[in-house]
């Protein structure tokens, strides 16, 4: 018999539009529900602004609709349980925090989202794209699916179209962060899909698995159980392969826990990924140890660096309000 | 015809959930259910007067419910397939052709998708060359022959290795499972045949 | 065999200190460690203000040494997993933090914590001592334990201790708080020990337990699943039991992750906390939803409600910065 | 005498932990292990002249140590104790009596309990008592009447029902288990009992 997750939900096949309102509720009175559709913006868009849409599949709370807030995203579009939003949806979202001057769609680099978004932008306003592929696991870039990477993305574009006048200027800050993010993620056991009550995949009760993406898709390898301090070693050494960082130069980082993962576990990977930071000679501009984008109650984490430089870091260091990310 | 095949897929859930686990992430199966059950509601609140209307509203409604990649290319199967049926009033054998013809070009160019990919295409093309070849025969024959058809390149996913969708970074720990897509479509033209014969007893 | 629990550590006996240094990192410079003993405090604590120390065992992060920081406490002591902090660690913190207005110790209603806070206490720094009782599982008020809604206390504390000149003033308004926190717990399944790997309790695959504890003390009574609102619907009446609001009262709302329970859910519990209170005709100030005071990897969730007025309002709205809790 | 008592104690972690798993949170075993690592350490670290320095220097670790209630209550026994040990070189019959006794009323005082709510006082009152009484016979007699009286104290908690600590919110829950910190008072008089004998023979 297949084991199934113990979970309190009402009816599992409405937990998408409960889980909306409960979330609109927790913005307490900054962001709105769209109507009819599961989307949401926020209430207080300035005229003349460029619009920032993030969105994808539900389960990964507080991703992506957690991000929605002063130098944030302006509103999300929600897809059900792992499985990209639908166009109407999107195209609803794009029409509520339009403001004339164009929407950046940015979100994770998965064949279902790109379908839906795409159809969505095809219906006239000005939409311009860029695709979170932070997961160094996956091969060639093209090929790289986004992980929690993508939260440091959209801090940055949140920051940027608070900021800059045109599209053309937000998409090329982002773009600017999206090529210096990486990440890597690690998974003990899976996560549910609350329909059905099972787990996405099954590992065994001492095997880890390094990589793997954020919906159970296969990593690069499986192994024994190590320690943390083993394990952060070897995801920075796929890091760092990828995006050498030379002595002196600055990064944000990003201990994102896949749900189920203890605060406890965060910190001291933290600590070991700081060690290895400082042993090549690389800056910390600012850690951030958090289940911000998870996998429902997946037991795992991630590591995300993003490489900053003056300009990014003018809009890192943006206060932002969100649900899941609030900084001052 | 349609209210068979949404009733019959609605009742794959479970297999298709598991073809999806398999390779990919867990959903198809739902989706798939989610969207059917849309179908049907779709048409129990509608009356179409012709096929194309009825295939556009029911890709619509697969586009709108489904939600992930196989909400876009099923509904789009379904819509661009009636790009030549303007007229056709029921499905018999030209219609049968010309819908999955029009539908494959329709998903090949949305997905930018080739056949070999390891995705319902694989499918999909067979079937619509069985029914292109099948056009004269009359329709449980031509059915009966897009069905083998989709069912063995469904087959054949098995020896492929996934490059797009979720599947794509398992490489070679896709081989041996058929495409969750795929299997889906063989299922489809089966639940439509198997109402054409039931019908036809 | 005793199932154990699945997770990344490096030496389980070392997890308190090396999870601290971790922490420390993650404050990003506002905190510092201190020499030698399990304890932290801010970097900039004024001359001349009351000192807010709040501890307890560890094992529940980001409680309590999660919420250090402006406009809240000044420092935290740290016992093992689940252990009261010794008086060493707790008098060392209150050494770091004091400026000679004295310091109000704040943290739960435990056996443990009392002896070692009370034995810090006697060591000549002019110390108060307010306990957090807010699970209305335990029957009367002296016998109640600190759960969650400690952090709505810890919120109001550090607000008061950041304004107000005395230390009187500071118990006076942190006493009001403390009688208005009402909370109430339901587990689904138990956090394990790092030391021991073993969960704390065992509940049956359908079974969840209302008003169990933190540590998995015993609750009111176990139950089948039910769903998300037939469960918040009796744990409302517990509270609303204990505390009875009037129509046009106000609350402040906190819904709490203990671990493994997912957003996802969490909202889903909001949506319906907020409901009742919206038929109970009373007014809901703001609602945070998130995992503040966690057992390990234990699922389940507790609800507390702060009911506030003017006063207790001005100290919940001020800013706050820290690593478990955020707002501006 | 210690260095075998701190062996024992680390020995029992499991046994402690199944305790407290049953009526507290599960850390007594690990608390005790570690408290007696502590003094251990503190041990092997100095020389003790007397033996009051000795239990203090105990208790102090104990209290350092552990953390949570029993840190306090055990390391104020083995501190309390020493009130009346001034100038005792060893730990004989007088001495025993005099350290249990003095502990009993120390850990009274600080943990405001009383016998009957289900902690280690209700196994070391009736060791205390026993030891008084024994204060004229030889040590290992006097150890062995203080052992049994304490584990009849330890067994007689699972009929209580706990008042304080962790246990108390239990209620009747707490009924059929003896509380861990009487278990813990037990072991530790019967170490030392143990050592008495093996060092005796
Ligand atoms: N670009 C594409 N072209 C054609 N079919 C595709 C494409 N991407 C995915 N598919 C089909 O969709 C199926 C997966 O559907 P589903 O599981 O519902 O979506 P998701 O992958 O978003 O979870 C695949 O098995 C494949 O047949
Ligand atoms: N006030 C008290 N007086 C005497 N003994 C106490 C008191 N409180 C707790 N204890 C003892 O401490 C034991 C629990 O110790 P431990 O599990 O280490 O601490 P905690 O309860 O903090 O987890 C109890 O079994 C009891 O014997
Ligand atoms: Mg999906
Ligand atoms: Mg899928
Ligand atoms: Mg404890
Ligand atoms: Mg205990």
């Amino acid at each position: 018999m297949v084991r199934k997750a113990k979970k309190i939900f009402n009816d599992p096949r409405n937990v998408v539009p409960e889980m909306l309102d409960g979330l609109v509720a927790a913005y307490n009175g900054r962001v709105k529900k769209l109507d009819g559709v599961n989307a949401m913006a926020r209430v207080d868009i300035p005229a003349g602004k460029v619009a920032l849409l993030i969105g994808g599949g539900s389960g990964h709370e507080p991703a992506y609709h957690g991000f929605v807030g002063d130098n944030m995203a302006d509103g999300a579009a929600l897809g059900n349980v792992f499985a990209a939003p639908t166009p109407d949806i999107i195209l609803e979202a794009t029409r509520a925090i339009h403001r004339g001057k164009g929407v950046l769609y940015l979100y994770g680099n998965y064949a279902g989202d790109i379908l839906n978004f795409d159809m969505a932008a095809e219906e006239g306003i000005e939409v311009r794209t860029l695709l979170v592929r932070d997961d160094v696991a996956c091969g060639p870039v093209e090929n790289r699916r986004g992980i929690a990477g993508a939260m440091l993305a959209v801090k940055i574009a949140g920051g940027a179209a608070a900021t800059l006048d045109t599209l053309d200027d937000v998409v090329r800050v982002t773009s600017r962060a999206l090529e210096n993010i990486r990440s890597i993620s690690v998974a003990l056991y899976a996560g549910s899909i609350p329909e059905t009550g099972e787990f996405t995949f099954e590992l065994a009760d001492d095997e880890i698995e390094i990589g793997m993406g954020v919906h159970g898709e296969a990593g690069v390898w499986r192994e024994k159980m190590v320690s943390t301090d083993t394990l952060v070693d070897r995801m920075m050494e796929f890091i760092l392969r990828d995006m050498p960082l030379q002595r002196g130069e600055e990064v944000c980082v990003l201990i994102n826990g896949a749900g189920s993962t203890t605060a406890m576990e965060l910190l001291i990977a933290n600590r070991r990924v700081l060690q290895v930071l400082a042993e090549n000679g690389v800056t910390v501009h600012e850690c951030v140890v958090g289940s911000l984008f998870t996998t429902q109650e997946m037991a795992g984490f991630s590591i995300s660096l993003m490489r900053v430089d003056d300009e990014l870091k003018r809009y890192y260091d943006m206060p932002i309000r969100s649900f899941g990310w609030t900084k001052w | 015809m349609l209210l068979y095949l949404c009733e019959q897929m609605i009742g794959h859930t479970d297999t298709l959930t598991q073809a999806d686990k398999a390779i990919g992430d867990g959903d198809h199966g739902i989706g798939m259910a989610r969207g059917f059950e849309a179908v049907r509601l779709k048409l129990e609140g509608g009356s179409f007067a012709a096929l194309d209307e009825l295939f556009k509203a029911a890709g619509m409604a697969l586009i709108t419910s489904v939600g992930g990649a196989s909400g876009i290319i099923f509904g789009t199967w379904f819509r661009g397939g009636t790009k030549n049926l303007a007229g056709a009033a029921t499905l018999d054998s030209p219609a049968l052709s010309a819908w999955l013809v029009d539908g494959l070009a329709a998903v090949k160019e949305r997905g930018k998708t080739k056949p070999g990919d390891k995705t319902m295409v694989d499918a999909l093309e067979p079937a619509a060359a069985a029914a292109e070849q099948a056009a004269a025969a009359p329709l449980d024959e031509a059915l009966a022959a897009a069905t083998e058809a989709a069912r063995l390149g469904m087959e054949a996913t098995k020896d492929m290795v996934a490059s797009m969708g979720r599947a794509k970074t398992l490489g070679e720990r896709s081989l041996g499972h058929p495409d969750p897509g795929a299997v889906s479509t063989y299922l489809i033209l089966r639940s439509l045949w198997e109402y054409t014969e039931k019908s036809g007893e």
